[in-house]
């Protein structure tokens, strides 16, 4: 089992076998709390995970169930017409597998991601069970002062649990590790837009879920010795299609579905775990840490369907990401039930339509095991953009 | 012409009617008549603010449950799915963009006019998508109020606490970034006493609007609160702050404790209390009010009367109209943690009302496409059974789709309610 | 004398064509896939030679479509249905723009160009699926085939309303409807138009240029073909007599056809069918994480 | 002598039965659903009648249960199917506190209280529908009979996941993993498992308090049941006349009317045939 101390690698490590690490890692949603560092489990898609890191917590992103996991006891807890991830994670919870855990919450993302701390509360009232209100207006002048104000809620929560105040040096610290660790992310993402074939998305996917599931320095090591061995990777090219995918922001796909992609297409850039990556550039170190970390949320970061933001039009989104990683095609899914997502699904693929760029729309869910059909979309997808 | 007006003794549900055709009749004049137009949601929409800029509302939650009681959301959904919306979004969202795709055209005749402003609460994570669509064909960027809700069960966050505080400086900034966007729409300067004008007559509205819901604790009730209580919510909302409003509540306040002064209630025989959780279906609401009543049973209580009252459910906080700007945001934000985010976490008020109204059961609703109202009522449910010996039924339908009314299944599943009530009025007869 | 064969494996039937160098279909076959689909395509493939009455080694080209299309050790190439589909239907109707495919368990819409490539299409989504299957369904609950359906609905004088996208409501509302003494002819109909408006739904997702064509099981039935028609305001084109269940296989075997022309003409020699030099073989196969299971995993 | 009938209109069963003033069964019909209710009501009634020799003058009080209670032109008295299978589950079996009932439209789980009343039921929700016909679409899939479904999946050795929850994609699931060379059996069994897990899911709704009673014509099917007691970890009361108690329910509240004087309005009168 890998202790979440683990950074060193041998000499001899191969690429494989990092990347058998992290698939070890991502795949694995237990929280047992023996561990050294308690887990602060958390919904999609952002969380503040320095401010948790520096309480000496390690962040547990709640990323659902997969399709490995049966769902025996959340049905009766969930509405029929709510989207799997939900489903999924109240089962981790119900039966036991998130047992360890010290807190849970969620941010207002969607309608459902608010019950789910209410669920939360109701079934574990040992653990924390919160919203973090993070806000859907991020272009009120207020706004910074506001998410500082919500996030020192949430420093006072997490020193309440470890019964000591995190001091800003704390946090500071913390910030400089994952200063880091989102620019070995970027740096893989970059690989991957330059030469899709040296780095698939399924390998970006488990080298960047993997962090989820460890402390970030421990990441940051397997992050720095992925990108060494990738550097000397050899490979055959191939002659497939260079598509973004998006849809990945919350509820996952299962590793299958990218896997059909990337059977006919390259994915040079997606919006898959895209919290992990939702700081843009690095969070200043000088002056109030947590001032800058809630400066940073407005002024550098990402985008998704669940946040809105007036200075960021999803579709123009969509066309710098495309041009940025040279993509002839857009891979254009959402997740069953995810509201947000179907929404932006329709205004992107109109957007798509106007400027003539091939599209596929895909419906997935985290659950899914069947994807014959799926590859017959695909596959049609890329005969009909490279046979023309 | 204001109910004040007219001679003669009023009857609330005329008034109702006439007011809410007024209220459509103006909207189809607005433009013009050259005053601005906005289009805002029933839960968080500030607007005492846009009536100190004399703007008209359109509520299009409203329109699209009108469409749903006229029976033309099934043909407003459809042209929404053609253009491509999926069968898993809301039917509101859907219905509305229907209205859009036939030229503006409101079930009842007249023509809806196009946002001057857009106003998307954070309260249901919905109204923002719906903002966005607006965005794209009427080109009216949307102005999001993010207002922070309960971030957990047992939240408190009394009035002048540091955490009230901060949440309303927040709500209080936007308001100003808000006032700014209608000085530079209507060209006119923002009027304090104008607010503290609209405010008066809210607070005036919510002390009625309380009673109002109190007398429902008479037993039998006055009224049934998911059909009477439907009709005075949409004049309310539409009428919220102006003399009307207040006007209105009182003819209705009036009549409803003078039933209850002649021991009338709304069913003949009233058998069984029920409290509804949930929104009702528009589409077949007599229908399924019928399917209750036609057993002696009638609702109470409503969590729908408190989170779609706009927010009259203020925790029992009235503007102080000395600082209207000020007090405005801290009621909204009170308002946002008390009522109106509370299906997040309804089970403890759930559990209060029942208590309250001396409720019989528990009726659950669930929406297809309303995750808002519909995530967590199985496991509320379940919390509630576990806890509180009362009887609870689930069924499900939709808001106004009515491909998803299911006739025989409902009659089914609440004819057997009933009969576990019977039973268990039997036994606790003996 | 150059032969190309197309196989269309689909999950309940798997079809096969033969054409001739001037695209003349020289022979067909069909038989049930039951569920051991690579036996039932080479058994359809060697009544497709008895019937053509040449032997393996005869046939220039071999491609494959349908769910089944990576389950022909013989093949020469493999090429989806939709790109099959579309690619027969074009060759029939030079000026079809948007065909309609409606299967047991999925509606697609296609849009293509002249030259009968995909431009773009779309299947139905999760909750929209199952409902050929729930026409099939509605017709057993009735006691009627398959085949009944289209002449009986045309009976029908005035069709129920059939609302529900899902095919288990749907089975409902029919089941309340018998309940009320409604004749089985207008429920029958009634689903059939419900059908008719969700496939046309699905096409206006890809654009709805016309002309239009109809592909797939649904060529049999006059009532759905008329919904049809009544829906989109003019009649669809159909594939000639026969050809519409072998659409896919014909496709394929089109394309094979071109394919097999454009090698000869480079001088490249076609490997016979079945030699292991013919199948084709992936460059280079990524580990699957998908189905690996680490030793931590394993052991915990 | 005085009879009373419980007529039970199902979506893919009519069923009747007939009790004498002591509440035994005197007489029982069965015939697969047609696509008339009302005639298919009338048909179990003649057919309860010629099973006993009785006129239909002597069947002093009639209950209808079931989706089509109200499609019985001669009831005089409609419940439900929930309040019915409770009250066969508990003339079965008397320390019954919770039934699950697997029907073709729904699939029921209901809690009995210490008086014998019911204090909660659930049904599936929404997308879970049509629980019952899982099976019938793998009959239809493996065309095999319904009856042959359990005792094959007892054999199986290495159970798939079914995953689907929905009945549409049950059958393409179902020949899915056939097509990848999956046994019968074993695709039979994992199919048995998720909807025992969901059914088991329901029960826990209304609380799982022992006993437990399988009613309906799904407890003949043994998979299910052991499927079920594995999963609710508790041992299952199945009566042989399981696909009967909710028209036993039915003719048992009929019997309550007859003694407390109530008669049928029908009684005396030939039913219309």
């Amino acid at each position: 089992m890998i202790t979440s101390e683990e950074t060193g690698f041998a000499e001899e490590t191969t690429l494989l076998q990092v990347l058998e690490r992290c698939h070890a890692l991502a795949t694995s949603n237990e929280v047992t709390g023996d561990e050294p560092y308690g887990a602060i489990g958390y919904f999609p898609v952002y969380f503040p995970e320095e401010i948790v890191h520096a309480a000496g917590l390690r962040p547990h992103a709640l990323l659902g169930g997969g399709n490995k996991l049966e769902v025996r006891l959340a049905d009766a807890r969930i509405g029929s017409f709510v989207c799997s991830i939900c489903r999924s994670t109240t089962e981790l919870g119900l039966n036991g597998t998130l047992r360890g855990m010290k807190g849970f919450f969620s941010q207002p993302i969607c309608d459902a991601a608010k019950h789910m701390a209410g669920i939360w509360g109701r079934n574990f009232p040992a653990q924390l069970a919160q919203i973090l209100a993070l806000p859907q207006n991020v272009t009120s002048p207020a706004v910074v002062q506001y998410i500082y104000d919500e996030y020192q809620r949430l420093r006072g929560v997490l020193a309440e649990q470890v019964g000591h105040a995190i001091s800003d040096e704390a946090i500071r610290a913390s910030q400089g590790v994952y200063n880091e660790n989102r620019c070995l992310q970027r740096e893989l993402y970059r690989i991957r837009r330059d030469d899709p074939a040296r780095l698939s998305a399924v390998e970006t996917y488990l080298l960047v879920r993997a962090g989820t599931r460890i402390r970030r320095e421990a990441h940051n090591g397997i992050l720095r010795k992925a990108l060494e061995l990738i550097v000397g990777r050899r490979v055959r090219p191939r002659d497939k299609p260079r598509v973004v995918f998006l849809g990945g922001f919350c509820e996952q796909p299962p590793l299958e579905m990218i896997e059909t992609i990337e059977d006919a297409c390259f994915i040079v850039d997606d919006d898959l775990l895209i919290g992990q990556r939702w700081l843009t550039e690095e969070v200043p170190l000088d002056g109030d840490p947590v001032w800058a970390l809630a400066e940073s949320y407005v002024m550098r970061s990402a985008s998704s369907p669940v946040q809105y933001d007036s200075c960021k039009p999803k579709e123009e989104m969509l066309m710098r990401m495309m041009q940025a990683a040279r993509a002839e095609a857009a891979i254009i899914t959402a997740a069953k039930f995810c509201e947000p997502g179907l929404d932006d699904q329709l205004a992107l693929s109109h957007r798509l339509d106007a400027e003539n760029i091939p599209y596929l729309v895909l419906e997935f869910e985290e659950k899914m095991t069947s994807f014959e059909q799926m590859a017959m979309q695909v596959e049609t997808f890329a005969e009909s953009l490279l046979f023309q | 012409m204001s109910a004040s007006t007219t001679t003669g003794k009023l009857d609330a549900r005329k008034e109702g009617q006439r007011l809410v055709n007024q209220w459509l009749a103006n909207l189809h004049t607005a433009h013009e008549r050259g005053q601005p137009v906005a289009y805002i949601f029933v839960m968080g929409n500030a607007i005492e603010i846009l009536r100190a800029f004399d703007f008209e509302m359109v509520f299009p939650e409203i329109n699209s449950l009108q469409s749903g009681v006229r029976k033309v959301s099934g043909d407003f959904i459809t042209k929404a799915e053609d253009y491509g919306f999926s069968a898993d979004v809301c039917s509101y969202v859907k219905a509305d963009v229907g209205l859009m795709l036939s030229n503006m055209q409101h079930p009842s005749g007249t023509t809806m006019p196009e946002p001057d402003l857009a106003i998307a609460s954070s309260l249901c994570n919905v109204y923002i998508k719906w903002a966005e669509i607006w965005e794209r064909r009427f080109g009216t960027p949307a102005f999001v109020l993010d207002i922070p809700g309960k971030r957990f069960a047992t939240w408190k966050s009394p009035p002048g606490s540091p955490q009230h505080l901060a949440d309303s400086r927040w709500v209080e900034g936007q308001f100003r970034d808000l006032i700014a966007r209608c000085e530079q729409i209507t060209g006119r300067t923002f009027d304090p006493d104008r607010l503290a004008e609209v405010e008066e007559h809210v607070n005036e509205m919510v002390r009625l609007w309380i009673d109002i819901l109190a007398f429902n604790q008479r037993r039998p009730a006055p009224y049934n609160s998911m059909l009477d209580g439907l009709t005075y919510m949409g004049v309310l909302n539409a009428w919220r702050g102006t003399r009307a409003g207040v006007e209105y509540m009182r003819l209705l306040h009036d009549e409803i404790s003078d039933k209850v002064a002649r021991g009338e209630g709304r069913v003949a025989d009233e058998r069984f209390r029920l409290i509804f959780s949930g929104t009702p279906c528009y589409v077949n609401m007599r229908r399924m009010i019928e399917l209750f009543e036609s057993h002696g049973g009638v609702f109470a209580a409503s969590d729908y009367l408190t989170y779609a009252a706009g927010g009259l459910d203020s925790a029992g906080l009235f503007y102080d109209t000395a600082r209207p700007l000020e007090s405005l945001a801290e009621v909204t934000t009170l308002a946002s943690q008390a009522g109106l985010s509370n299906h997040f976490f309804s089970h403890h008020q759930l559990a209060q009302q029942v208590k309250e109204f001396a409720a019989d059961g528990l009726v659950y609703h669930g929406i297809k496409s309303c995750r808002t109202v519909a995530t967590s009522m199985a496991d509320n449910r379940e919390y509630i059974n576990s806890r509180y010996g009362i009887p609870t039924l689930y069924i499900e339908s939709d808001l106004i789709d009515p491909r998803y009314w299911s006739d025989a299944q409902l009659k089914n599943r609440i004819d057997a309610f009933f009969e576990v009530l019977e039973q268990r009025a039997l036994l606790e007869g003996q | 004398m150059i032969r190309s064969a197309g196989i269309d494996i689909g999950s309940t039937y798997t079809k096969a064509v033969m054409l001739d160098v001037n695209r003349k279909v020289i022979a067909t076959a069909i038989r049930r896939s039951g569920y051991k689909p690579a036996v039932a395509a080479a058994q359809v493939f060697d009544d497709l030679l008895a019937n053509a009455g040449v032997s393996q080694e005869q046939v220039t080209y071999v491609a494959t479509t349908g769910y089944g299309r990576y389950m022909v050790p013989f093949r020469h190439a493999q090429i989806t249905e939709l790109t099959c589909h579309a690619l027969a239907i074009s060759s029939h109707f030079p000026r079809v723009r948007t065909i309609l495919d409606i299967g047991g368990q999925d509606i697609k819409a296609i849009r293509i160009d002249e030259r009968g490539r995909v431009r773009a299409f779309r299947l139905n989504d999760k909750c929209a699926a199952g409902t050929g299957a729930f026409l099939e369904k509605t017709a057993r609950y009735l006691g009627l085939t398959t085949a009944d359906i289209g002449p009986y609905a045309l009976r029908s004088d005035k069709p129920v309303e059939v609302s529900s996208v899902c095919a288990v409501f749907a089975e409902s509302e029919v089941i309340n409807h018998l309940s009320t003494g409604v004749a089985p002819e207008n429920i029958i109909e009634g689903a059939i138009v419900a059908l008719a408006g969700r496939a046309v739904q699905l096409m206006k997702r890809v654009g709805l240029e016309a002309e239009f064509a109809l592909a797939g099981g649904m060529t049999h039935n006059a009532a759905m073909i008329d919904a049809l028609a009544k829906r989109l305001g003019v009649p669809l084109n159909l594939p000639p007599q026969g050809l519409g269940q072998l659409n896919g296989a014909y496709g394929a075997a089109l394309l094979g056809l071109r394919r097999a022309e454009r090698l000869l003409a480079d001088g490249r020699a076609i490997p016979a069918p079945g030699s292991e030099t013919a199948t084709p073989t992936t460059l280079f196969a990524p580990r699957r994480w998908s189905t690996y299971t680490s030793i931590e995993a394993a052991l915990s | 002598m005085n009879y009373v009938a419980g007529i039970d209109i199902g979506s893919t069963q009519a069923k009747g039965i007939m009790l004498d003033e002591q509440g035994t069964i005197t007489g029982k019909a069965i015939i697969d659903m047609e696509t008339n209710m009302a005639t298919a009501a009338e048909v179990v009634f003649q057919q309860l009648l010629a099973s006993t020799g009785l006129s239909a003058t002597s069947i002093a009080f009639t209950v209808a249960t079931g989706y089509g209670r109200y499609r019985v032109t001669f009831g005089d008295l409609q419940v439900t199917e929930i309040s019915c299978h409770a009250r066969g589950a508990l003339a079965a079996f008397p320390n019954t506190r919770t039934v699950l009932d697997i029907g073709g439209q729904d699939t029921k789980a209901i809690r009995i209280g210490d008086s014998g009343e019911v204090t909660d039921f659930a049904m599936n929700d929404k997308c879970a529908a049509g629980t019952g016909r899982f099976l019938g679409a793998a009959s239809f899939a493996l065309e095999m009979p319904i009856s042959a479904i359990g005792p094959l999946a007892m054999k199986a050795t290495h159970p798939v996941r079914i995953t689907t929850t929905c009945t549409v994609f049950a059958e393409t699931e179902i020949i899915g993993h056939l097509a990848k060379g999956h046994r019968e059996e074993d695709v039979l069994m994992g199919m048995h498992h998720s909807i025992a897990t969901r059914c088991a899911s329901l029960v826990r709704r209304v609380g799982l308090v022992p006993e437990i009673t399988f009613t309906g014509g799904v407890s003949r099917n043994p998979a299910m049941v052991a499927l079920l007691q594995e999963v609710l970890g508790v041992p299952l009361n199945v009566s042989d006349q399981a696909q009967f108690m909710g028209a036993i329910g039915a003719g048992l509240y009929a019997l309550d009317n007859l003694r407390a004087g109530r008669r049928s309005a029908h009684c005396g009168e030939e039913v219309a045939r």
